[in-house]
Formats: C-alpha cells, structure tokens, sequence
C-alpha cells in the first residue's frame, strides 16, 4: 500500500522533472552554447533568492494564505543591508541579519493583521506590497546603493565545493522546510489548517499562531532573499523583486500546490523555481525577444500545469 | 481660449498667496534620475522661495501613461499656474497637455521630446528643455569604441522598449558602434531593470564568448552587467559602459569595472525647466528650446 | 398488480475495490421501498447512480419502460428524480425559497419573481413542519435538522416520479421523523415511488412496503416488509445478530465533579443554565430540533463566546475556565461536531491523518512523527470500529458517510480525552457498529471518563443516558435519570415551553430578528 | 423580515461610503483645491476603465475564481483599437468592436481553459497576463499608436448631461450587473458555484458554462476598459493597465467579496473604485512623496478593510 504512494508520488515529481527535461533539451537544441558548464553556473546563481522565497510562498498557500508582499520585503531588505553596510558601517554578519529583521518585521505585521484581526491574507499583503516598496525607497532615497566586493562573496562559488553559500542555505531552506512539513506535528497541523480551518478548530488547534508564525516565515526568507539579491547584484535596489510575488506563486502552482490550502510539496515548488528559472535562461540565451518572450513564458506556465492536471485525472481514474 | 493669452494667469483660489504654482510632473519618483530631478528642482525652490511654489508628483512606474495623464488632469484641478513634465510617452499625452494649455496653464517640456507631428495637430508650440539621448549614447559609444578595434563583439542592454529614450540611446549605440565597425551581436531589453540585466548578461556571455563589451541603456543595467560578469569571472575582460550617472555607478567606474557612463545634469533639466517656465509666465515672448549637457563621466573626470 | 417503476439489472461500480456487484432490483409505482445495509455496502453509491451523480460501470436501468442513462444530476431531475442526498447540498449563502428551488427558480426574463417564489415555498416548508421559518432566511443559520429539513423539502419541491431519501431521518427528532413518513405516505399514495435509506431498522419495517438488504455489493433479500422484524433485517445485513447487552448503570457522584457549568448564557442559549457533570456517567442531552441541544455542546467545549457565567474545568491540574476549544482539548475534553463534513474531516487527506489530528502527540518524540506508530494506532483503530477502507492511506472523503463518521469517533478514542462532548455520534452508523460504539462508551464510563451525548435519537439516549437533560425552546427544563422515564415523557418535557402551536412558532420564529436586531 | 435584511445591508454599504467621505473630507481639508468642479470631473474621467474591469473582477470573485488577466488584456484591447483606426484604417465604431472582441478573445481562451480543462483560474489568467502583453507589444511594435480627436470624445463630457459616454456605460455596467447579480436565475446560479461547486452541481447546475461566460465577460470588460483608456489618452499604449488587476482585486476587496467565492456585491465594489481613484488624486494633488504615496496607499487599503471586518464582527455578533 505504502509503497504504491510513495511510487504514485515519485511519479507525480517526475511528471515535472520530465517538464524540466523537456524545456533543457528544447533550449540545447536552439541555442549552441546551452549545455555548457557556465550556463549550469549561471543558472545555479540565479536559483537562491527565487528559490527561499517560493519555499515561504509554498508554506503561506498551503496554509490557506497568500503572500504578495515577498518581492517588496525583498527589496525592502536588500535596501537595509545595503544602507547598514555603507551608510552604518555595519560588518557583514550583522546588515544580514539586520536585513532579515527587517524582512522578519514585515512578515510579522502581515501575521498579526491576519491571524489576530482576522483579515484576509491577499489584502494585507497587499498594502504590504505598497509599504515595504515605500520603505525601500525611503531606506535608500529611491537610489541604488553600491555594497561592492564582500557581500558578492555570499554568492560567488566557494572554493572546493564549487557552489555558493547562497546556493548552499537555499537548497537547506528547501529540505528543512519539506522535512517539516511532512514529517513534523507542525507541519500536520499546519496542513490541516490550510485544508479545513473550522475543522482544525474542532480538534483544538488553534490556527491563529501557526498563520503567523507562517506568514512571519515567509516575511524573514523574503528577507533572506533580500540579501541573496544584494549580493547577486553587489549593490542595493529599492527597485529589486517588483513581480516576484508571481514569479514565486507560479512555481509553487506548477510544482502541485493548490491555492486552496492544505495541499503542497516543497520538492514540487523547488522543481517550479528550476522550471521558471531555466526558461529565463534559454530565451535570454536564445536571444527571443521581448514579445515573444512574454508569450513563451505565458504558454509555458500554462502548460506546465496542464500536465499537472492531466496527470492528475490520468492517475486518478 | 482667452486664458491661454493670458500672461498672468493668476488663478490659484488661495490669495493670500500671489506666488505662482508650478507642478514638476515626472516619469517615475522611485528611479535616482528623476529623485536628483526632483532634489534639484526643490533646492532651486528654496533658493527663489519668494518667486514661486513647487508641487512635485510622479507616476508608480515609468509606462504608466494614463496615471502620468491623470496626473496633469489633477494639477489642472489643482489649479497650478505651470506645469514642467518629463512625459512618459511622446504621443499619448498631448491631448492632456493642449487640456492644459487650454486652462491658461504654461507647460514646459523636459528631459523626452514631445512628438512634433501631433504637437502640431493641436497647434501647440511647448518648449522643450532637455539633453540628446542620441548624442550622449554615441559620444559614449564612440569612447568605448576608442578602446576597441574593429570586429570585436559587442552586446547592448536596451530599456523598456515601449520607451523613447531607450530607443534614443540604442540607437546612439548602435551609430557609435556602427562607425567604428564593431560587431553588434546581441541587443536585448532588460526593462532597465538590475536584476533582469544579470540574468540577460550572464545568458548573452553563455551565447558569446567572444564578446569584449556591454553597452547598457542606463546605469542600473551596467551595474547588473558588472555583477554578471563578475560572476562569469570575465572581470576586466569586458568592458562596460552605462548611462545617466547615478551614484552607486561612480565607485565602479573609479575601479575601472566599469568604462564610462553619460551624465545628462537631472538637477539642471529641472532647473531650466523651472525657469523656462518662470519666463512664460512673466513675459509674453514665445519661449525657447533649451539644450541641457551631456557629459561623458570617465575615471578621470571624477576625480 | 403495480406497475414496475424502476428495474435495474446488472448494475456494477467499482473504485479499487468493486463496491456495486450485480445489482438487480425493481420498484413498483406507489411503492416504498427501503434500501438498508451496512455502513459501505454501497447504498449511496447505488443511488448516486440513479440521480446521476456517479456514472455505473456496466448495468441497465430501465424508468418507465425506457433506457435511463443520465449523464448528470441534471437528467436525473428532467427524468423526474429526485432525490435528498446525504450529504446535504445546501449553499450557505442563499436563502431557505432560493435553495429548495435553485434548479427552477420562477423567473420572468430571467428575473427572479420573488413574491411567487415565497408562495412555492410557503407550502412546503409547512408541509415539512418549518412553518416558523420565513422563506427568506439565510440558510447559514440553521440548525442540522433544520438543514435536513430544507433538503427534503428540496427534494419533494418537484413532483417527481422516484424520489430517494438517503437517510434522511439521521439528524431528526421523533416526531420530525414520523412526520416525514406520514408525508412520504401520502406521495406513495399518490403514485410516486420512494426510494428510503435508513440505518434505523424500526422505522424503516413501520414505513416501508419492500425492504431490501445490500451486502457486499449485492442485493441479498428483498422482501415484503410485514414479513421481516428487525432481527431478520440485521442478519441479513451482516450475515450475525447482536445480543441485546446488559446495562449497568454508571458509578457517578462517588467523585468530585470534573465540569461544572455555572449560569450560562450565549446568543442562542439565553435562559441561564447550571448543572454538573461527573467522572463516570454517561449524560444524554435530549430536545427537539432547534432546541439548543448542539449549541450547549458547542458551548461546553469553549466554541460560542458565554454571555454570562463560565464554564469550570476541574482536574488533578486544578481548575481552568473552558473559553477557547484549543484549551479544552489540552485540559483534556474531546468533541464530536454534527456536521462532519465542514466541522470534522480534512478532505484530500487520508484516514490516518484524520484520525491522528489531536492525538498526534502520542506518535511523535520532538515533535517529529512516529509513522510507524502513526501507521499501527490507526490500524487498530480501524478495526476497533470496523471501519470499511482499503486501508489508513485511503483518502477520506472516499469513505462512505458511515465510515466517515466512525473515523472522526476514532479520532477522539485514540486522543485518549477524559470528557467527551459528541453531537449526533452515531448519525448515519448501522446498527452492528452503533452496538459497538455503545460498547466503547459503556467501557470509556466504566474507566471514569464523562461522556456528553446529544441526540435526536430517543432510544440512543435511553440506552447510553445514566441522566438525561431536556432542552426546550433553548431553555434546560428537565433531568431525568436513568430507567425513571419513557419516550413520553421526554416528549412532554420536550414540548413544555410550547403551549400551543402558535408559541412554537414565535419562540423559534423570532431567531432571525433577535439576531439582525443586535446593535 | 425583508425590511430589517434591506437595512442591514443598506447600514454595511453605508460602513463603505463612510469611509469615503472621511477620505474626501481629508483631502478636502489638506489640499485647497480639491473641492472644485474641476477635482469632480477629473475624478469622473478616471473612473471607467477600472470601474468596467471592477465589475468583471468582482463577477469572477464571487464565481470563485480571479483574473489576473485584465490589466493586460485591457492593454491588449487599447492598441487593437489603435491599429485597428490608424492602421487598417476602420470607422471608429468598429474599430471599437474588433478591440472588444480582441478582450473577449481573451477572456473566451481563458474560461476555456479554466471550465473545462479544470485548470486554476490564477494561473490561466497569470498564463495571459504574460501573453496578451506579449500579444499587445506585438500589434503595436511596442511603440505608442496616436490615434487622435475622433476617439477622444467617448471620454469627453457629452453637451448636456455633462459626464462623458464612457462614465454612462460604467455606470449602466454596475447597474446591469448589480441587477444581473441580485434579480435573476443566473445571478443566484453565480453565487451558488461560488459558494459551494460540489452542492451546486448536485443541485443540477453545471458551473463549467457559467465559469466560462463570466471570464468570457471579464475578458469583454477589460476590452471595454481598454476602449475608455485608449479614449482617456487619445492613444494606444502598449503599456497600459500594468498592475490593474491588483487594484480592481483591492476594489473589490474592499467594497466587500470574498476571495473564497459565493459573497460579494457590485455596488460595494463600485465604491471600493471610488475610494482608489479619489486616494490617488487627493494624494497627487497634496504632491505627497512616491514614498509616502506608496505607505498611504498600502495602509488605506488595510484600513479599509479593517473597517469592513470590524463592522462584520460587531453587526454579527
Ligand atoms: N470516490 C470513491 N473512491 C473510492 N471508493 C469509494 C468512493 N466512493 C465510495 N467508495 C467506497 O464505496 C463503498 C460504498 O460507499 P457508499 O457511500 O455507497 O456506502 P453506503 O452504503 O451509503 O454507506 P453508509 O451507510 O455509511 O452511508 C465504500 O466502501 C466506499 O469506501
Ligand atoms: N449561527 C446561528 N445564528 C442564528 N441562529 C442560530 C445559529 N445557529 C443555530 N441557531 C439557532 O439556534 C437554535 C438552536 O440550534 P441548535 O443547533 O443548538 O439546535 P439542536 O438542538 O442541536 O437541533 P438539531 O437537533 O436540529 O441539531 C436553532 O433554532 C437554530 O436555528
Ligand atoms: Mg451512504
Ligand atoms: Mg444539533
């Protein structure tokens, strides 16, 4: 029995590995250079800040939530290491986890307007949206503030093992947070909560801390992102991750997270940030342009989740 | 009407105060260009605070059109005597501005052409105070190419392609480039944004590994150029140059990682602006187009 | 010599597992014909079919004479059935008139014709016994039987020529039931054909003409009612009889109390009410519908915000106040929702999920899940209440809604609670696992544990109540004890704040304005 | 009975429109101006784009679903319309139709999508978000199409009554869907689907032709707002409506639907656009900083809706 579903749901994942497949050999036969070790590399520097938040967004849906203020608290953040470390002085350690506060703040305000006010989570995040954006402009007077040489380190490969830090406590954020979601009380609770709150209630589960403690999550690796963005770009921009809110929803939905709650995976939203990732990649590579750009990246979102689906009613019956 | 020939259109309800309003209306309030614009114009306020009073507003993001329009129809309400605006499109908001001109408001064109043709359609002459994007992207074009000789691979980093001025200053590139017989092999948009123009640069680095230079619609792409290279371990193999001189561009430049970049004086466009509009409103001579300098920001030149 | 209605020959479903195996039946027209079985012998499946819900593998169905094939429950009503199902199909946010005629709204133009609409439904809600509630009352505020009510309202809206009532007597009082049959009686009479679903065996030999028993997913008997007695009906379900049990009465009062309510009041209790409760008995909670009997349990475990008084937990811990359902489960009080679908079952998940919920501290260290602890409790459990499933992994909504109601039980066992509030418990559950579930509780008393039963089944309440209180008109009137009273009794007490029918309408009919005149 | 239910109701909108006034009489006191006929007209030049593209919103809401899709859609539609009387060269009528269907092309493709291949609404419509902005780059060369006087008129003030024919149609929108909503058969089918899929179904209703038809309309609608923009600038931006369809969701939002389906009113959402646009031009004619436009904005929005929830809980209760 138990075998069956663990087999049903390697084969689930590999519906969107074979997605993932599909869209690697499409782009190596466009372009000349596509299966090379620098685009590898530089597709694998690209996964940490995407990849941190989505695992944020992922828990926040599957909870029976939504987060649309990541891309502005990542930006907030990424503004407030840059000032720490320039304007501050602040050593590096430190702007970090100043930055992820700062990200922490948010996400807290976001969990306390919706857990104990009882408000709904697509609202307050969304004026959450507007005022870290606000924030992040004040923190840097709209200016983008260059940090320079030490921070980029973070996301330059280290020396032996070949990847960097970044890459590094994104993928551990990726495996602890599916490790509690599967295997932990909190993560049955919290599924729980995301599938029937009235329910939940009844069997004496309150869900108001899990909610923000959630959201407060999603808030501090919104902040993490923040600085895996600062240190992508070497420098600070108030203007960094406008959008990204739907960049990190559209990974978690192809990778099998309902936006109804109390159904998701981890693995799947980490296979949604490569898909959504590696077609960034191709078609800058391919050199498509910008029109066509947005139709292949529509059409691309669309259809992966169509062979979710297809998978889904063909496993299914 | 009558009002448009009006030399002192001094409606404001308030009379208590007889000083004239000018509205500075730009693109964006959240890019560093238009904050220096804004900067500039509040200090030349506070230092002529006798003459005037100064409203500043901007739109969300830079292709808002119909915001920028809702703008320029809000400061008619407010009853503001000039209105200095750096449009976001150069058709879509005539029509708003000849509503403007209609209500005796003095309006001054800075910083993006208005289109003439249209201009024209409405019988509207406005002054236009501003830099050539065209000149300034092939002066630092023709600088880059100095470095560089003929054949070598380049790639160029455009803006919103919707914009004018991305379009301008392509294509300064692309005459700059052209003359000195550089191989243009890329030329994609990334939205003038730093975080796109990472992931642009480092996919056109995969695409070329012959390219020797990046020529970057504005400073926030040299800038995620610079850290794209960065992390390819091309530093100093591949020159970059950018554009408008933002500040956190100048510590790159000081370290060579990047060439050059434009300054086009933000602070001066609404300066000349402000004042071009003062004038209209004190005589009752047509005002002139006024050019604002372009300068090319080297190492040197800063220090 | 009647006509056939409906002939089914051959009819098989399978999920898994086959659950519908050559099904072969007819129904005469005028004809009341009762479908009984145990929890999972397919009789909701059964009928799902004829109403078009879920598609048959193979089999014919023949109505009137002609192939009847419907592709959704839209053909179903065209062909004229109709049907009540069990899981309540009521949409919360519309009205009582606008939910019994959803499928044929009077309109003109598309128009909604809001006077005519409250005349169609003026009938039937007096003709199901809801005479007091205005036909635009939002249906979110009802109470279950009253929910219940509306559904069978709904379903005898159309005159239709099959109608199917799966179980639709679980939630409802005596005299609500008998109503119901008197009601049916008279469709039967008038030439309809009632397809009747029940787990309660008595009713079913009273009101039916033909009985049929579905086990192991085929028809095993089919028989004329007068011929069989309630013996007969459980042997043929379950292939064994269950000896009657001797009841012993519980220990109670020998301790010091562990519930003390004290005064209460909320919004829709709001007569003051005091009593005690003690380890070791078994107290029923008896009343008509909209007596308030789910709102006291709802108040007990801390779900309804008090007006006035509190409600005091007493254990070797010391006492707490019980306000919030999250402190009741943690000092120790499990609770039974009546709705399970929206108050108990976590859909999409599997049975083992749902069953280990509260008490999933016991199969964890750290916080960390103990699957195979997880895995070996729940199998128990299933066994313990035989529940039908392919096994803890199968999903729960899969389940039948006997089954379904078994798990939640399950749920509260294994969390090992030292009172238990339960609402219905054994609604939609047959007979051989009711006995067993009384088994369960009977033992639970006997170990010292308080158990709270609402029921709106008397006989239940004889059975499992040590004492029972009476609500009436959301006021507690009345406690007997165990073996002091008879059906009648309860009925009388039942109907005590009622004088006349007149004042059962104000008492009710004026929820809806107490609660919108609220500043 | 009915009358208490009508005064209930009419006190929850009135909880709205008390939020309104309170926001009129705040800039009324921090700006000079803003109490003119002038401030009045501009006003009601803003509203029909997004008062049409609210109402299409709020319709699919309540159905249970969302669209992403509009703002993009409407950006679509305008520069159909421009190529459609500049290029090719169409009376401006039916250069008005081929823009319309151009929107519900759009919609059509995403109620397809949605109903009957059960493909989540967010992410069909985040799927055409993408493309119908690819699509409108496309038709216009990504340049700005001028179109001239003749479009212009529908957003000009008409002779006699003084508000433009575009205002007219946005308010015969509301009122047909306000109607539509609250008096027939389909309305309550709506709010069925909305409410409860499984029971509707049950009950005889198949939501797969009425999920279609209402994101057919929204499609439509957005079309429509892309006439009334391409009207309002006298040209057809290839930019237009980025980031629409997050104020048409706050619009709703505040004016009372549920994000979870089966609640919601037209009329509310109408004063949820009414409360955005007057925010914006208040907040432009005071001059606030972007900044602090963007912290004003966030927190109106949650305010607003705190004020809804709190008159919620304390009329229930
Ligand atoms: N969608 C499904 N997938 C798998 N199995 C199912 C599904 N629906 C029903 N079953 C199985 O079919 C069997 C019959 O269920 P059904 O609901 O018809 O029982 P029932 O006779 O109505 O029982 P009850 O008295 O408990 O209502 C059950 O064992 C159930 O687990
Ligand atoms: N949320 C609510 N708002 C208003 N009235 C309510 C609400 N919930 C229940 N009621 C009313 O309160 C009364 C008591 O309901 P309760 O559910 O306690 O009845 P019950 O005794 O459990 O009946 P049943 O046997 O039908 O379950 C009913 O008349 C019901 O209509
Ligand atoms: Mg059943
Ligand atoms: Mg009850």
């Amino acid at each position: 029995m138990d075998r069956l579903r663990f087999l049903k749901q390697h084969l689930e994942e590999n519906f969107i590995v074979a997605s993932l497949i599909l869209l690697i050999l499409l782009f190596g036969t466009a372009s000349d250079n596509f299966f090379s070790v620098i685009t590898l590399t530089t597709i694998l520097n690209q996964l940490p800040a995407l990849t941190v938040i989505t695992v944020g967004m992922t828990l926040v849906l599957i909870v029976g939530g939504i987060d649309l203020s990541v891309g502005s608290v990542m930006g907030f953040s990424a503004t407030v290491v840059g000032v720490a470390t320039v304007a501050w002085g602040l050593p590096l350690p430190f702007a970090c986890i100043v930055g992820l506060m700062a990200g922490l703040m948010c996400g807290l305000t976001n969990g306390i307007l919706v857990s104990y006010l009882a408000l709904p989570s697509f609202i307050v995040t969304l004026g959450m949206l507007e005022m870290a954006r606000g924030l992040a402009y004040i923190t840097t007077n709209s200016q983008t503030v260059y940090i320079g040489g030490a921070i980029q380190k973070i996301s330059l490969p280290l020396p032996i093992i070949g990847v960097s830090a970044a890459l590094l406590v994104a993928v551990a954020t990726v495996i602890v947070a599916h490790l509690a979601l599967t295997r932990t009380v909190m993560g049955r609770f919290i599924i729980a909560i995301g599938t029937n709150e009235q329910a939940a209630r009844m069997s004496g589960i309150d869900a108001r801390p899990y909610r923000l403690c959630i959201l407060a999550a999603s808030g501090a690796l919104a902040g993490l992102g923040g600085i895996f963005n600062a240190a992508y770009l070497g420098s600070a921009d108030p203007n960094a991750g406008i959008g990204f809110e739907l960049s990190a929803i559209a990974a978690a939905v192809i990778g099998g997270t309902s936006l109804m709650g109390g159904r998701g995976s981890i693995l799947g939203a980490f296979a949604g940030v490569l898909i959504i990732t590696i077609l960034q990649n191709g078609l800058a590579q391919i050199g498509v342009s910008e029109p066509a750009k947005r139709l292949i990246t529509g059409a691309v979102i669309i259809v992966a989740v169509l062979i979710d689906r297809w998978r889904g009613t063909h496993s299914a019956s | 009407g009558d009002a448009a020939l009006d030399p002192h259109p001094s409606k404001s309800t308030d009379d208590s105060d007889p000083r004239p309003v000018v509205a500075l209306i730009m693109k964006s309030l959240a890019n560093e260009f238009f904050v220096t614009m804004a900067n500039g114009a509040r200090a030349h306020q506070a230092a002529h605070a006798d003459q005037y009073r100064l409203i500043v507003n901007g739109i969300k993001n830079e292709v808002d059109l119909a915001e920028q329009v809702g703008l320029i129809d809000q400061m008619i309400a407010s009853r503001v005597d000039a209105i200095v605006i750096s449009p976001a499109g150069s058709k879509a908001l005539v029509p708003a501005l000849a509503r403007a001109v209609d209500a005796g408001i003095a309006v001054i064109n800075i910083d993006n052409r208005l289109d003439q043709d249209i201009l024209a359609e409405y019988g509207l002459e406005i002054p236009f105070v501003g830099p050539d994007n065209f000149l300034g992207a092939k002066m630092v074009g023709q600088y880059l190419a100095s470095r560089l000789s003929e054949g070598d691979e380049v790639a160029i980093l455009e803006g919103v392609t919707t914009a004018f001025n991305a379009g301008r200053r392509s294509a300064g590139f692309n005459e700059a480039a052209a003359e000195a017989g550089l191989n243009v092999v890329a030329q994609q948009s990334a939205q003038w944004d730093q975080t796109k123009a990472v992931t642009v640069t480092s996919a056109i680095l995969v695409q070329h590994p012959n390219l020797v230079a990046i020529l970057c619609g504005n400073d926030n792409m040299a800038l995620g150029a610079a850290a794209a290279v960065n992390q390819a371990g091309k530093r100093g193999k591949i020159i970059i140059v950018g554009f408008d001189n933002i500040s956190a561009v100048q510590n790159l430049i000081r370290d060579k990682t990047i060439l050059a970049t434009v300054d086009q004086h933000a602070d001066l466009l609404a300066v000349f602006g402000i004042e071009s509009a003062l004038e209209a409103l004190s005589s009752t001579m047509p005002i002139k187009d006024k050019s604002t300098p372009v300068d090319l920001i080297t190492s040197e030149s800063l220090d | 010599m009647a006509t056939t209605r409906l002939s089914i020959s051959g009819l098989s479903k399978s999920y898994s597992t086959p659950v519908l195996n050559d099904v072969n039946l007819s129904i005469n027209c005028g004809e009341i014909h009762a479908i009984v079985g145990e929890n999972g012998a397919g009789k909701t499946t059964l009928v799902n079919i004829l109403a078009g819900i879920t598609h048959k593998d193979a089999g014919e169905i023949i109505l009137d004479g002609e192939r009847y094939a419907p592709s959704g429950p839209k053909d179903g009503f065209n062909a004229g059935v109709s049907y009540a199902a069990q899981e309540l199909s009521i949409i919360d946010t519309l009205s009582v008139a606008e939910n019994i005629w959803l499928r044929e709204l009077p309109h003109k133009m598309c128009v909604i014709e809001t006077a005519r609409l409250e005349q169609k439904t003026r009938g039937l809600l007096d003709l199901v016994g809801l005479d007091y509630l205005s036909s635009n009352t939002p249906t979110e505020r009802l109470s279950l039987s009253e929910r219940q009510l509306i559904e069978l309202a709904k379903a005898l809206a159309a005159d239709a020529r099959v109608v199917i009532l799966d179980e639709p007597t679980a939630a409802l009082a005596g005299p609500q039931a008998a109503r119901l049959h008197d009601i049916i009686a008279t469709r039967a009479g008038k030439g309809a054909s009632i397809i009747y679903i029940s787990h309660r065996l008595g009713d079913v030999l009273s009101v039916a003409h033909t009985v049929s028993v579905l086990r192991d997913g085929q028809v095993v008997s089919s028989a004329p009612a007068n011929t069989l007695t309630v013996d007969d009906v459980i042997h043929q379900m379950s292939g064994q009889s269950y000896p009657k049990r001797e009841i012993s009465p519980g220990a109670a009062h020998e301790k010091k109390p562990v519930l003390e309510v004290d005064k209460v009041t909320t919004k829709d209790l709001p007569h003051p009410i005091s009593c005690t409760f003690y380890p070791g008995e078994i107290v029923g909670v008896a009343g008509l519908a909209g007596a308030g009997k789910s709102e006291f349990l709802s108040a007990l475990f801390g779900l309804t915000r008090l007006r006035t008084g509190r409600i005091s937990r007493y254990s070797d811990a010391g006492s707490i106040n019980i306000d919030d359902p999250a402190h009741a489960v943690r000092s120790g009080i499990g609770y039974l929702g009546e709705e399970r679908l929206s108050m108990g079952l976590f859909n999409g998940h599997s049975v083992l999920a749902n069953m280990m919920i509260p008490g999933i501290g016991s199969c964890s260290s750290l916080s960390f899940l103990n699957r195979v602890a997880e895995r070996i409790s729940s199998q128990d459990l299933i066994e313990q209440l035989a529940i039908r499933c392919d096994g803890p992994q199968q999903l729960v909504e899969q389940l039948s809604g006997g089954n379904q109601q078994k798990t939640l039980i399950a749920r509260w066992l294994h969390c090992g609670s030292r009172i238990l509030l339960l609402d219905e418990p054994t609604r939609g559950v047959d007979v051989g696992t009711k006995s067993a579930i009384y088994e369960l509780l009977f033992n639970m008393r006997d170990e010292g544990k308080t158990i709270i039963v609402a029921s709106s089944d008397v006989e239940e309440l004889m059975t499992l109540g040590d004492r029972t209180i009476v609500f009436s008109a959301r006021k507690l009137v009345r406690e007997f004890q165990r073996d002091g009273w008879a059906e009648n009794d309860m009925l009388t007490a039942a109907f005590q704040e009622f004088t006349d029918q007149s004042t059962v309408r104000r008492n009710t009919g004026e929820l809806p304005q107490q609660n919108t005149g609220r500043p």
